[in-house]
């Protein structure tokens, strides 16, 4: 990450022009994060403290919105019911891509301590959105979910936006070729049996 | 109770013959996501234009099967899920239940672990009070006096961490004793700590609480006159913001509270600051001046509490409850909480039913919310402090 | 005053008209752009000082890049138009409110020697293109389908257009004092220190001293008045989060959602200029000829705008937010009736002197 | 009339009054400690985390003896422990802390953070304080697997060939107490065939060579 680093030390200054536009629009997205204001339990007062001043989540580039479509991740933050996941699902399709989510605690992570018995508990958040992120800890401490947020960062700046494009692509190509090969093959072997 | 609330004198409340107008009114799902519905409550709101006329609170989005837990741990692994019901006043959850178990199995309990007791429980409340009145300031869009607060909660989370070692769940009490013994520099903290929160609630008062635009968000919005309240079962600041001179710290002393010497803030009709008794406002002061209340507490507590003796030796070895059933309440941050026990002679309890504050003061909203604006919703919400997990369980 | 066409004179030598014309336009974006930038970074800055935080720290040296990292990251964001939006007034509405500030910004003298359009009736045109921007409030949250932009939007446009009237008795009064509704004309007369700021009685001798509190109650009108016309705090009841959870722009993001990020700012920015130019002497130095050299002139220009700007932001970060219906009883009941009697006394002033 | 201005300067007043609160705090020093850059162990003051502080949980191997009183303790049943008793005719003879010869390998013990709620109740019950709470909070992951964490000192393989020394030694104690066994039965059948040859009271012992055999 020439660039990045480039940019965090600005007195070594090697790379801003050879850097690449790939690794530009990632530092934007790994340093320029807006989570959605949202809390679930318990998890969500301390998501409060990292907030407050003694923390600061600010630092990171981390800035709270409170509407699902201007934010870039959302952090669940405490219990998951099953009538509360299907709210969660909905909330998580309405960040615009590229999005991300962590999730923060035991009771994202697995249900947590209402795992055995919770008859009404979501076991596990990735069991309905995608998640990159888990913060154990019931609930974490502060500086765990900076630690978590900084994995993020460092998680968003090591995407391949146009490599995967490319793969993609070729990905794409080679499956509609493979299915032409194939419609051919079908074609002609009904063309010999007639 | 209608017609209590339609005659209360210097209300804002707009008053609309509905039957005069064919106008089509505005249904609004405020929540499960909202930024300030306090977690996950739903509130279903029929609006026209900005007025509210009609109300419904839909509840169990954090339903967390708290009974059903009990009745599969024994005594001691209820206690972290207690925490988890009132998480933002953890320990003030904890002595009711502890209470309930000690009672049940006729455990006695030295005075320096009672006065130890009481103790955290003021430092909570101060922690949670705290949160309650930023919280309150951040509904009315004052988002720095968050930040002020948040600040003097970090030293009171911060001695509860050196006690019991985490921050906001502590599983400290136990039938018997406490957890933990007690680090040296306790009564040091504490009363840096009290002269702390005396100076940030100080610097609150210019800032927000004496704020006239706050005084005018806040005042003569969400009447709850005190035969509603007294109807509603209310307890807590809520109940006294209206006038009920009540708590349980007061009326039944528990633990070692009949040794200290403190008051009850209460707002009563005639003898008000700002605005009318039981206005949003008023149950906010009864906060602020309940803080003080507890400041006071703490510095007789630094004096009562004996230094030599542990902390941690009368926890039983074994923990044998008889068959029996207790109610045992205390005065939670919030009102009165509430624990039935029902014990069948075995290590697990047979039920535990939790009176949860929360729950019952929510029960208001609808009757006190009509007729004001959805701006003055969301602060009458704030003002009742309500925390989700004890409203669902 | 034909000095403002100084710079266009001297580019259309060289280039011909259309290009000259084309390049000063560009001056005034790139003004708004860079500015937007700092004000970004300032808000987040000042907020969290108060705060007894620190803000962005970890986005280059003391988080200076992070409005650029912003930019870079919406602009890579998913550009959603909700399934029920009506799709064409939803795009649209986020370029008519940036036209608006952009439009009202041609007409702001930066220096005596230098203003992008030089209407002679500039304060005329500031009321009228900041109009604009209710447009774009109301067809955005009409247009998202969303009852929250609605509601925001209906709130906004009530807000704005009451708080339009006060907004213009105090520019009239200061117009009725400076006998020209041209902004460079308007600067020019506060020249030679800051006792001839309009916001101290005006150019006049001595004999002005009875007419300063009444033009100082004016500036304190049009502050409070220019915070509504902006939604800043107290004032931000469409946007308010507590409430409306972004009010009219909640179901923006990625692009159309920076657009009104920037229009909020330059908004801000714009009637900060206008505050400049009407009370507190435009481009000129507060000290006589002091450091009033056409370009020192655009130094004091966006200094004193800046000032204001930070203004709002400190009293963004300090107040609680009001509500709808006292919004329009501090317009109606206290700002519209403290602006006429201000009004009527800057008429007479401009009578006498 | 009055009225109102008054209103009007005690709005003004409270919001200067504000401001000035405000701007006093914009020249105060922060209270932010920089984490990254300031590990919570080394901050000064009340900043500091507190020894005691209960993050991830941390297993001492050479302290643990494997009576799953913490599995029994926990209230969330997030702790697995499987033991397996350690073969006399190992050649490893492992030996606990205090030096005291161990009796249980520990094949698995597995602690699932992502359900644990740090209640410190399993700590608590430890006899001999071998799980404690360790002031490690830095474990956020990509994946949650991550977060089931093994403390057993031993691998599949390894746990598989204890596994197979014990039942190789049940299987030799089988084998010993079978041949025991018969070699009681051939005893007893000569003894009775003695006894029946000679017929003396001889029982005394063939009791006690019958004690000796089975305790073998």
């Amino acid at each position: 990450m020439g660039l990045l680093n480039a940019l965090d030390n600005p007195i070594n200054a090697d790379g801003i022009i050879l850097g690449k536009v790939e690794d530009l629009f990632n530092w934007g997205r790994a340093k320029s994060n807006w989570f959605l204001q949202f809390g679930l339990a318990c998890c969500a007062i301390e998501f409060m403290a990292v907030n407050a001043s003694h923390f600061d989540l600010m630092r990171f580039g981390n800035i709270p919105r409170s509407s699902p479509r201007q934010a870039d991740y959302i952090v669940i933050s405490g219990t998951v019911t099953l009538k509360m996941a299907e709210r969660i699902k909905i909330l998580f399709e309405q960040i615009p891509e590229p999005r991300y989510a962590i999730s923060m605690g035991s009771c994202a992570n697995s249900g947590g301590p209402y795992w055995q018995h919770g008859y009404n508990v979501l076991k596990g958040i990735d069991r309905v959105i995608p998640i990159d992120v888990y913060i154990p800890g019931c609930p974490p401490r502060p500086e765990a979910f900076e630690q978590a947020v900084l994995k993020l960062q460092e998680k968003i700046s090591m995407e391949e936006i146009f490599k995967k494009r490319e793969r993609v692509a070729q990905e794409d190509k080679m499956l509609e070729s493979m299915l032409k090969a194939e419609e051919n093959n079908f074609i002609e072997n009904v063309n010999k049996h007639i | 109770m209608e017609n209590n609330l339609e005659n209360t004198t210097n209300n804002n409340k707009i008053n609309i013959e509905y039957s005069q107008f064919d106008s089509e009114r505005m249904r609004l799902n405020a929540g499960p996501q909202h930024p300030s519905t306090h977690g996950v409550l739903r509130l279903e709101v029929e609006l026209d234009g900005e007025i509210v006329t009609d109300i419904i609170p839909h509840l169990g989005y954090l339903h967390r099967c708290f009974e059903k837990h009990c009745e599969n741990s024994n005594y001691n692994q209820i206690v972290p899920f207690v925490d988890r019901l009132d998480y933002v006043s953890a320990i003030n959850n904890e002595f009711p239940y502890v209470m309930a178990v000690e009672k049940l199995a006729g455990i006695e309990v030295s005075e320096k672990v009672q006065i130890l007791r009481a103790m955290c429980a003021e430092i909570n409340r101060i922690a949670n009070h705290l949160l309650a009145i930023s919280a309150f300031g951040l509904d009315s869009g004052a988002f720095t006096p968050l930040l002020f607060l948040f600040r003097e909660r970090e030293f009171a989370l911060g001695i509860l961490e050196k006690l019991s070692g985490a921050r906001l769940l502590y599983n400290y009490f136990c039938p018997g004793g406490v957890r933990y013994e007690i680090y040296s520099d306790f009564k040091k903290d504490v009363k840096v700590f009290i002269d702390s929160v005396r100076l940030a609630m100080k610097e609150m008062e210019d800032l927000l609480i004496f704020n006239d635009i706050f005084i005018k968000r806040t005042e003569k919005i969400g009447l709850l006159p005190k035969e509603v309240a007294i109807n509603f079962a209310c307890s807590g600041p809520v109940a006294r913001g209206s006038g009920i001179n009540f708590d349980i710290r007061k009326s039944a002393p528990y633990s070692s509270y009949d040794k200290f010497d403190f008051d009850i803030p209460v707002v009563e009709p005639g003898k008000e600051v700002v605005g009318v008794s039981g206005d949003c406002w008023s149950r906010n002061w009864v906060r602020v001046k309940e803080i003080e209340e507890s400041c006071k507490i703490l510095e007789q507590g630094i004096t009562l509490l004996p230094d030599e003796g542990s902390v941690t030796d009368g926890i039983p070895k074994k923990l044998k409850v008889p068959a029996g059933e207790v109610y045992c309440k205390a005065e939670n941050t919030k009102g009165e909480l509430g624990f039935y026990l029902v014990s069948n002679g075995s290590d697990k309890p047979e039920r535990v039913r939790a009176r949860a504050t929360s729950f019952v003061n929510l029960a208001i909203l609808p009757s006190i919310s009509k007729g004001y604006m959805f701006a003055d919703l969301i602060m009458i919400l704030g003002s009742i402090d309500i925390v989700l997990g004890e409203v669902d369980r | 005053m034909e000095n403002h066409q100084f710079l266009f004179n001297f580019i259309s030598e060289y280039t011909g008209d259309i290009l000259a014309g084309v390049l000063i336009a560009i001056i005034p974006l790139a003004l708004l752009l860079v500015y937007a930038l700092v004000a970004i970074y300032g808000e987040l800055k000042i907020a969290s000082f108060i705060q007894l935080k620190l803000g962005p720290m970890r986005t280059g040296k003391w988080g200076l890049l992070q409005p650029v990292a912003e930019v870079f990251k919406l602009l890579q964001k998913e550009d959603i138009t909700p399934d029920g939006a009506d799709k064409p007034l939803f795009n649209l509405a986020p370029f008519i409110i940036f036209l608006g500030c952009y439009a009202a910004l041609s007409v702001l003298p930066l220096s005596s020697h230098f203003a992008p359009s030089g209407l002679n009736i500039g304060l005329f045109f500031i009321i009228a293109i900041s109009s604009l921007a209710v447009l774009g409030i109301v067809m955005g949250g009409w247009a998202s389908n969303n009852k929250y932009s609605l509601i925001g939007a209906m709130r906004s446009v009530s807000q704005i257009i009451s708080y339009e009237i006060p907004a213009a008795m105090c520019i009239l009064g200061v117009a009725s004092m400076a006998h020209s509704l041209d902004m460079n004309v308007i600067s020019a007369q506060q020249q030679g220190g800051f006792w001839n700021w309009y916001v101290l009685g005006g150019p006049a001798g001595i004999s002005k001293i009875w007419l300063i509190p009444f033009t100082v109650v004016m500036f304190i009108v049009y502050f409070v008045t220019s915070l509504a016309e902006t939604n800043r705090t107290p004032f931000d009841v469409p946007e308010g989060e507590s409430e409306l959870v972004a009010g009219y722009h909640t179901e923006y993001s990625g692009m159309k959602f920076a657009f009104f990020y920037l229009a909020e700012y330059g908004n801000m920015f714009v009637v900060s200029a206008i505050m400049t130019v009407i009370f507190f002497g435009g481009w000129s130095s507060p000290f006589g000829d002091f450091l009033n050299s056409p370009i020192w002139q655009i130094f004091w220009f966006i200094a004193k705008s800046m000032f204001f700007v930070g203004l709002q932001i400190w009293l963004r970060w300090t107040l609680p937010r009001t509500r709808v219906d006292q919004l329009m009883y501090l317009c109606w009941k206290i700002l519209l009736p403290l602006s006429m009697v201000c009004f009527l006394a800057m008429a007479l002033g401009g009578m006498l002197y | 009339m009055i009225n109102y201005l008054k209103n009007i300067i005690k709005g003004f007043s409270t919001i200067l009054v504000g401001m000035k609160v405000t701007f006093i705090n914009l020249f105060r020093p922060n209270v932010t400690v920089q984490y990254p850059n300031v590990h919570p162990l080394v901050r000064a003051g009340s900043d500091k985390m507190p020894d005691n502080a209960r993050n991830k949980l941390n297993v001492i191997i050479p302290k643990c003896t494997g009576c799953k009183s913490c599995e029994k303790a926990c209230p969330v049943n997030c702790i697995t422990i499987e033991t397996t008793k350690v073969a006399s005719i190992d050649t490893e003879k492992p030996l606990m802390e205090d030096g005291k010869k161990r009796v249980f390998w520990l094949s698995q013990f597995d602690i699932d953070f992502a359900k644990c709620c740090f209640c410190g109740l399993c700590t608590i019950a430890c006899p001999t304080s071998a799980i404690v709470h360790s002031t490690d909070f830095e474990y956020s992951c990509y994946d949650r697997n991550e977060l089931l964490v093994h403390f057993s000192p031993f691998n599949k393989e390894q746990v598989a060939e204890k596994k197979r020394i014990l039942a190789e030694e049940v299987k030799q104690k089988a084998e010993k107490a079978l041949a025991d066994k018969q070699a009681a039965e051939k005893a007893a059948q000569e003894q009775n065939i003695t006894d029946s040859k000679i017929k003396s009271s001889d029982d005394q012992t063939s009791a006690n060579q019958n004690i000796q055999n089975n305790s073998n």
